[in-house]
């Protein structure tokens, strides 16, 4: 965790933080990190984020999306399709957000221009949001402490499909998507983010919990 | 505390996930000008406020954030159908 | 009627109670009235009570569908103040706030009127411009208020918590000394017991059905008990007040949505004022039972179920552990809702309407309690003499046609 | 101390309580022992301690009475300190290790409380005796309140700090059910076998509810094995939750069921670790309700004496507790459940005076079971009045008539020590009601019944008025199947075979709710219906009298079942009383309505874990930590935290606050105005749109270019403003005011999606993304040239109002030439993540010039300077562009009504003498108006004064040297140069002229600066 680093995600300054039992959260460095923790929050790093508006009628507008994202575009509701890096989650009927691990938001939204035509709408959200992953026996617990959705009912995740919904998180909203080995993603506003660090801390604490990246 | 099926979504969902949006189905005159302030107040203030059957607007605030109207009975609370903005309600106050 | 005193008390108690009048008679309905009040609530009660005591009318009936008292009267918060921030609404509510002031000698009936004060807290700038505002007018009409620091405010409230530290810390308040709770079922039983002992007939149990026109004139109401004639009609009827238009076949400007509200168990005297606040939601006072009365929000929807959401009352006790961090530990006995008709303005409508010999009152939204007396008073100058008592000129139903709107948002909010 | 000396009623161990291990605990400040799975009150019953508190009214010595949530008198204060609980219930209370509890009322205590004195006036203590008096004189009242206050309350709450957290679980399942006793445990298993997720929760500390004291046996088992069994079996779904020690305090609309989980109550005053209580909002598919059932106590003379107990709950504290609480026993009964008690009494080995039956003819089961015991079963009478201080001597009993409305003869005397009763059953109906279901009175059951479901629910039970074992199960294994088939899943029919136990032919009970007395109820001695609140049947009676009719009017006017215990055994009982006054039948009367909680609810719980820091969310922006490392003092602003002022050592505010104007009017200041919201707006119709929402036109708006709005309600008030940027064809960027960001964003949807679906066009909110430093004065253009050298920041190149893309700092920005200072201004955007980075670079670019950074104080006062308005702050809600003194913002010849325009021709918008925005200037340059000032044009004027407007805005200006103020006032742009007066509360009355609302550059030369 350095201060000086270029790129600061918006869990940047929770990075090594940790909750355990009777300490809300502590940001103390000899923290062991081997130590179990029940509920290990990691966020991911700078990716790209476009938010992505079309019509999910138009054929034309749905494979040119697959066709540049390698990845199909989810039209019925509660689906994220992806493959290795691209994510691209079902926000509403008109309306997704396509994550790439690592990638590059301008490039990807231009390539996304080049062949898109219409009324579409892409817009790069990288800076506003970020993408957290929730693992270990904790984490059950700890989104029905957070969210009123029903996350157990999200669509089953297997390979190349996870479940996704969008709910509120505590007193701020989260969008929520399961993955085939248990854990749980969250995407997260960055100006919430802290309050929503805040939260998981005190609601793993009972596990112990750790944020990294 | 109501579980409010969001047609976008096609699930039923908490009310938490809503902000409730007016009575359904009143359209903004085309030509305000034309209209005398007793119209013109009647479009901006005055209501049905109905006791029974309701047709109202929720927006999907923290889901999907589309709007759409549901059908409501307002002493019971019970939801009796959600259906698209620009849709007709199969349930009135008429055949209830 | 046999006055109320201590001496009656007594000697009551020596033949063991048996002997005591009855507080209202259960008269059956005439054909006609002068004046058919719609509605047994406290206003309704209060209108029936000055047109019989100031203006002279004696065939006067109050219809109730239930029991006396039994809408917003039985379940709101009891809170009592008139610090608000127009000339129009700070004149009406001070006229009640004047008529509270000696009603229980008035009514020989004790509503336990409690000056215990009211804070209105700030937490944030413009919260606090909004009461040096408020508190200004208020003084410049004649209304007793103050801006009063943190530290004013734990004196009169030892348990608050004014920590600059917390989530929504407090900045300040208006502290009207005069505004208090009074008990809301004695409010309706003493102004019906004064009502029928000038000649109102109560009717109770009698459902209006229909409200009868001739050549766009009021001649009576249909009612689950038959016609009752009346040559005026005047409607009272919060929660229900769209539906009693409809059958004049008239609109209001009025939504009607639930509006909650909890006690606590009873502790003992904890809390010796009313203490609201917009901003975190919430608003608490203890009774002289001792149960800590708190006010939540209105529900967002649209409802006439008598209950709302849940949630609503999750964030009510938020906001309550935020200002009174020790009540954490106290526990909920019982939460109800009523049904609120709110105006867009949050102002009341106390208006003559289109038929003929048809009046409302109504569109209190949550702050009608405390206007009970002068509701009634004016409501009963309006109808008596049909035409606007100087106070409720400003509240007529055509504003919403002018835009003369009295935007008391700030002052109502949750605020009641 | 031995236990076998103390615990004088200590038979052995119960089913849920080990005799061999004693538990140390205080009472009223003594020392007492009780044993591993106690209660509090079977721990006191154990000890003989008789009176556990005085009454709230008359302060009567009162004992136990029940043994769960039914309980009215032993309302204890648990513990001291700041986790001190006020008024739980003894009965339910389990016992720990040091536990300390004491009385809620009496004084000095509980055994001699001078209280009582007042009990001795009782008799002018009537129904509503404060309507009656404390009115005259009128000034005394407040006096008189003040000691009728002082009586009042039961416990104390805590005066710190709660030290215990809670929390909450939002679960979802198919099949709920309330109530583990026999028909819940069964409906659980028939549902979970279907494969449905069930949730099966009771408010005890073990599953089995009746079963727990119960001598029957099931499938062979004794009940309480039986219990265990099905438990482990539940236990192996691991489709299955089983929530012990959790009450369903509320059922809210659409099956939401509020259920509250006591995790540590149990272990200590405070939680050890993990939360003290837990709050679960269950939404379930399906209902099943099996909340069981309370005996109704019979109501006679003096019944409140401590001594005075129900039935089952003797039973209940002999086989499930081991304790016997007291020698001699009477009942008194009208049913044949009562006889178990007898029996189970006689058992162990402890006297039965009597079993008093007021039925004439008896001929059930247990009646010869317990006269087979030896049992002297008295027929047709009645226990009329118990007798003794502060604990039953006596039981004084009298022949009854057939329906036992009368006594036939003369009374006499049985000594004893205890008085059991039953007066019959009460369903608990509680939570079917709470969802609006209507009561039914069923003659048969002697009860009020659930009434037609309203949710997606079904009683089991004795909650039903089942009331024999085998119809429990049966009605249990039945409804779980059911509801499991209507959540989706199974079939509907039941799996396991019907579990077996022995059954007892019983005989009707009497509906008896008042045993007569040989005096009326108004002469008699006091005959108690709720025993908390002190309401006598001849207080019930009184109430009707005086014309109270309505049973909620009674239920008001006596305060019968306002109780802490919410009238759980009284109710009933009242209500029948009251039918009988007035003459009409229990149906007729009804029920009052009954209402969340069925059980009293820790606040805590309710508000989980959002107290202090998580009460609310704070919002920070990327450059946040920067602020608070370099002192900033913050702001809330909605739920953002910005800085509010940048203090540095030994400043005030009013020092700051110059300090950073001036920065920024001599050289070049700072401001992280990220909190700005900001939406992208793309689409063929997004001009269009865009020019409908605000009041002047973005049809001709270029790429490049930005323009100032304001948006209306529809209503014609002002809603929010700002810029708005055409980023290229069809493509928009709109600033919305921070607080109003969320708001405006849903107001585009709700006209584009349900006015205009017809308009293409996107909104995305891009508030988060972005973070917007301001640099503005003089030496912004130098500041900005360090770090950019991809634009020409030369003003015909890049003229105020327009943007730019390029590099600033190295990363890829967006800067804008808007300024909301009046000076040279580039707001410059880069992507969240670098907003840090970009921002120190910024300061380090503009160190030579004295970069200043400030916060919304001083950009408060240059704005004020320039007359520029903030929404929410200088408009409320009733201002309109014309009022703000703004009407160049109105487009004139815009084709379509934009939204607010038509309210703006209403005759009260177009009147004259509206309030408008103007500047005011103190007469004496130093007097700062206060914000909230009201304006009168008469100083002179008597009170109540005529009020003109008030001012919105106001400070002092370091830069011109006087204080300046934004006000509204009626017609004041015609007033230009008036003088206006501000009468204070401090007294002091300031005068002011009315001047222009722009004091500084008022042509607005220097945002434009070359």
């Amino acid at each position: 965790m350095s201060v000086d680093s270029k790129v600061q995600t918006p869990l940047h300054y929770f990075h090594g933080v940790f909750g355990r039992p009777g300490i809300e959260s502590d940001s103390s460095k000899l923290f062991n990190t081997d130590v179990e923790c029940g509920l290990v929050i990691k966020e991911a790093p700078l990716s790209a984020h476009l938010n992505v508006r079309g019509d999910a009628g138009d054929a034309g507008f749905c494979k040119a999306v697959a066709d540049v994202l390698g990845v199909a575009l989810p039209t019925d509701p509660g689906l994220c399709n992806h493959n290795d890096s691209i994510s691209i989650y079902w926000l509403g009927p008109s309306e997704w957000c396509v994550i790439a691990l690592g990638g590059d938001a301008a490039e990807l939204e231009a390539a996304l221009r080049a062949k898109l035509s219409g009324h579409v709408s892409i817009v790069d959200i990288s800076g506003g949001q970020t993408l957290i992953n929730l693992r270990g026996h904790g984490v059950e617990t700890v989104l029905k402490k957070s969210t009123v959705c029903d996350f157990e009912a999200l669509p089953m995740a297997k390979p190349g499909q996870r479940g996704v919904t969008q709910s509120t998180f505590a007193k701020a909203s989260a969008v929520i998507s399961n993955r085939c080995d248990g854990s749980y993603d969250l995407i997260i506003r960055r100006s919430f983010a802290d309050y929503i660090a805040q939260w998981l801390l005190d609601a793993g604490a009972e596990f112990g919990c750790r944020i990294e990246r | 505390m109501l579980l409010i099926h969001c047609p976008h979504c096609r699930e039923m969902r908490e009310e938490e996930e809503f902000s409730y949006s007016g009575e359904a189905h009143i359209t903004r005159p085309l030509q305000p000008e034309l209209l005398t302030d007793e119209e013109w107040g009647d479009y901006l203030f005055f209501r049905t406020n109905s006791k029974g059957i309701h047709h109202e607007m929720w927006f999907h605030a923290v889901g999907c954030r589309r709007y759409f109207n549901v059908t409501r009975d307002t002493l019971s609370y019970e939801i009796l159908e959600s259906y698209l903005i620009g849709t007709q309600p199969t349930i009135t106050g008429a055949t209830s | 009627m046999k006055k109320y005193s201590a001496f009656s008390l007594l000697k009551n108690a020596l033949s063991y109670h048996e002997n005591w009048q009855k507080v209202w008679r259960n008269p059956t309905p005439k054909a006609e009235y002068d004046v058919i009040v719609v509605g047994g609530g406290g206003h309704g009660l209060a209108t029936a009570y000055y047109l019989a005591k100031v203006h002279g009318l004696t065939n006067i009936a109050v219809i109730e569908k239930g029991y006396l008292g039994g809408g917003n009267t039985a379940r709101n918060t009891t809170i009592i103040r008139s610090n608000y921030l127009w000339d129009e609404a700070a004149q009406l509510y001070e006229l009640s706030m004047k008529l509270w002031e000696g009603l229980s000698q008035e009514l020989n009936y004790n509503v336990m009127f409690s000056q215990r004060g009211v804070l209105n807290l700030g937490h944030n700038l413009q919260d606090m411009r909004d009461i040096e505002r408020r508190v200004n007018a208020n003084r410049l009409n004649g209304i007793d208020g103050e801006v009063v620091s943190p530290h004013r405010i734990k004196e009169i409230a030892p348990l608050i918590n004014i920590s600059p530290n917390s989530r929504y810390p407090i900045l300040g308040a208006s502290w009207q000394p005069r505004g208090g709770t009074a008990r809301h079922d004695a409010v309706a039983w003493g102004y019906a017991r004064g009502a029928d002992a000038l000649g109102v007939d109560l009717i109770q149990q009698t459902e209006v059905t229909g409200i009868r026109r001739q050549n766009g004139a009021v001649v009576g109401v249909e009612t689950t008990k038959g016609f009752i004639g009346a040559r005026k009609v005047a409607c009272v009827t919060a929660g229900n007040s769209s539906v009693v238009a409809a059958m004049a076949g008239l609109r209001l400007p009025v939504e009607s949505r639930p509006l909650q509200a909890l006690v606590s168990e009873p502790v003992k005297p904890c809390l010796d004022t009313v203490v609201m606040s917009n901003a975190v939601h919430g608003y608490i006072s203890q009774s002289d039972k001792g149960d800590l009365v708190i006010g939540a929000g209105v529900d967002s929807y649209n409802g006439y179920g008598q209950r709302g959401s849940f949630h609503v009352i999750e964030h009510t006790v938020q906001a309550i552990c935020e200002l009174f961090p020790a009540f954490s530990r106290v526990r909920m006995n019982r939460q109800w809702g009523g049904i609120v008709d709110t105006c867009p303005d949050a102002c009341p409508i106390i208006s003559k309407t289109s038929v003929e010999g048809l009046y409302f009152n109504c569109g209190w939204g949550t702050g009608g309690f405390k206007a009970t007396p002068g509701s009634g008073y004016v409501f009963a100058d309006t109808v008596a003499n049909d035409r606007p008592h100087t106070l409720a000129a400003p509240f007529t139903v055509d504003r919403f046609n002018s835009g003369a709107l009295i935007d008391e948002h700030g002052a109502a909010g949750v605020a009641h | 101390m031995s236990t076998a000396v103390t615990q004088k009623n200590r038979t052995g161990s119960g089913s849920c309580t080990d005799a061999s291990a004693p538990i140390q605990f205080t009472f009223n400040g003594k020392s007492y022992q009780g044993v591993v799975g106690d209660t509090l009150a079977s721990a006191l019953l154990a000890n003989g301690v008789d009176v556990v508190g005085r009454s709230f009214k008359y302060a009567r010595p009162r004992g136990i009475v029940g043994h769960g949530a039914e309980e009215p008198n032993g309302i204890i204060q648990l513990g001291s300190g700041a986790a001190t609980v006020p008024n739980l219930k003894a009965t339910q209370v389990e016992l720990y290790p040091g536990l300390e509890a004491s009385s809620v009322n009496g004084w000095p205590n509980v055994d001699f409380d001078l209280m009582g004195l007042i009990g001795a006036f009782g008799r002018l203590m009537p129904p509503g005796f404060y309507y009656k008096t404390f009115m005259y004189p009128k000034k005394l009242w407040m006096t008189y309140e003040h000691f009728i206050r002082q009586a009042a309350g039961l416990g104390a709450t805590p005066v710190e700090n709660d030290p215990d957290s809670y929390d909450k679980l939002n679960q979802h399942c198919d099949v709920l059910v309330v109530g583990a006793g026999p028909a819940g445990l069964v409906a659980a298993r028939e549902a979970a076998r279907t494969g449905a997720r069930v949730i099966i929760a009771d408010e005890q500390a073990q599953f089995g509810g009746s079963l727990l004291a119960s001598k029957q046996t099931i499938d062979g088992l004794a009940a309480t094995d039986w219990v265990t069994a099905m438990v482990a079996e539940l236990e192996a779904f691991d489709n299955v939750q089983l929530l012990p020690r959790s009450t369903a305090f509320g059922y809210y609309d659409h099956n939401f069921m509020a259920i509250l989980e006591r995790r540590s109550d149990h272990l200590g005053l405070t939680a050890a670790q993990g939360t003290r209580q837990r709050l679960h909002r269950v939404r379930a598919r399906q209902v099943v309700l099996a909340a069981g059932a309370f005996e109704r106590p019979l109501v006679f003379a003096q019944n409140d004496i401590p001594g005075v107990m129900a039935a089952t709950s003797v039973t209940t504290y002999i086989n499930r507790y081991g304790v016997v609480p007291g020698t001699k026993l009477v009942i008194c009964t009208t049913n044949d459940s009562a006889y178990q008690t007898a029996i189970d009494w006689h058992q162990a080995g402890r006297e039965v005076v009597a079993v008093v039956d007021t039925r004439s003819v008896l001929d059930g089961d247990l009646v010869a079971a317990a006269k087979a015991l030896g049992i002297n079963v008295i027929a047709g009478h009645g226990v009329i009045e118990a007798q003794g201080g502060k604990r039953v001597k006596r039981a004084l009993i009298a022949p009854l008539n057939d329906d036992g409305s009368a006594v036939t003869g003369s009374a006499r005397r049985l000594d004893c020590d205890l008085i059991a009763t039953s007066g019959g059953w009460s369903p608990a109906i509680h939570l079917s009601s709470h969802t609006g279901a209507k009561p039914i009175w069923d003659e048969q059951i002697v009860g009020f019944r659930p009434g037609a479901s309203k949710q997606q629910e079904r009683s089991a039970g004795a909650c039903r008025g089942t009331y024999s074992l085998a119809g429990c199960l049966a009605e249990g294994a039945s409804a779980g199947a059911e509801a499991a088939k209507l959540a989706g899943c199974g079939d509907g029919n039941m799996h396991f075979p019907l579990p077996t136990c022995e059954e007892y032919a019983q005989q009707p009970q009497q509906a008896l709710f008042l045993v007569p007395h040989t005096k009326s109820a108004s002469r008699a001695p006091s005959q108690f219906v709720d025993f908390q609140l002190d309401v006598t049947a001849g207080g019930v009676e009184l109430a009707v009298r005086e014309g109270f009719e309505s049973v909620e009017h009674v239920k008001r006017y006596t305060a019968l079942g306002f109780g802490t215990d919410q009238g759980k055994l009284g109710n009933i009982n009242g209500m029948a009383i009251l039918a009988n006054a007035l003459g009409q039948s229990i149906a007729e009367t009804g029920t009052t309505i009954f209402r969340p909680s069925y059980t009293p609810t820790t606040f805590g719980a309710l508000a989980g874990r959002d107290v202090n820091q998580l009460f609310d969310p704070e919002r920070y922006t990327a450059v946040h930590r920067w602020h608070s490392d370099q002192g900033a003092k913050f702001e809330d602003v909605g739920q953002w935290k910005r800085p509010w002022y940048f203090p540095q050592a030994g400043e005030s505010m009013h020092d700051a606050v110059n300090r950073e104007c001036l920065a920024v009017r001599n050289s070049v200041g700072i401001l992280d105005a990220s909190t700005l919201g900001k939406i992208d707006i793309q689409g063929p119709d997004a001009a269009e749109f865009i020019t409908r929402m605000y009041t002047n036109s973005y049809l001709k708006l270029a790429p490049g270019k930005c323009r100032y709005g304001v948006m209306l309600k529809e209503d014609g008030m002002i809603f929010d403003d700002g810029v708005c940027a055409c980023l290229g064809e069809n493509h928009y960027l709109m600033f919305t005011t921070t607080g109003g960001a969320a708001g405006v964003l849903s107001w585009l949807e709700l006209w584009q999606q349900t006015e205009w679906p017809a308009l293409q066009v996107y909104f995305t909110s891009v508030t988060d993304h972005w973070t917007t430093a301001t640099v503005t004065g003089p030496n912004a253009r130098k500041v900005i040239a360090k770090v950019c050298n991809d634009i020409d920041l030369s003003n015909e190149a890049f003229p105020f109002m327009d943007w730019r893309d390029g590099t600033v700092a190295g990363i890829k920005a967006r800067v804008f030439r808007i300024s909301f200072t009046g000076e040279l201004s580039y707001e410059v955007n880069v992507p969240a993540h670098y907003g840090r980075q970009v921002w120190e670079q910024l300061i380090a670019a503009g160190e030579e010039f004295g970069i200043t950074p400030y916060g919304t104080e001083t950009m408060h006062v240059l704005r004020a300077e320039k007359g520029f308005i903030i929404v929410g702050q200088d408009t409320d809600g009733s201002m309109t562009p014309g009022d703000m003194n703004m009407d160049w913002v109105l487009g004139k010849n815009k084709a379509f009504s934009y939204i607010g325009k038509r309210s703006l021709d209403r005759s009260d918008t177009v009147r004259e003498n509206r309030k408008q925005l103007v500047g005011l200037k103190t007469l004496e340059p130093a007097d700062v108006l206060p914000e909230g000032a009201q304006i009168v044009f008469d100083p002179k004027q008597q009170i109540p004064m005529s009020m003109q407007g008030h001012v919105t805005s106001s400070y002092y200006s370091a830069c011109l040297g006087h204080s300046i103020a934004l006000a509204v006032v009626k017609g004041g742009l015609e007033r230009m140069g008036q003088k206006v007066y501000c009468p204070l509360a401090d007294g002091r009355m300031i005068a002011a002229e009315i001047v222009s609302s722009v004091f500084y550059d008022p042509k607005g030369e220097r945002h434009h600066v070359g």
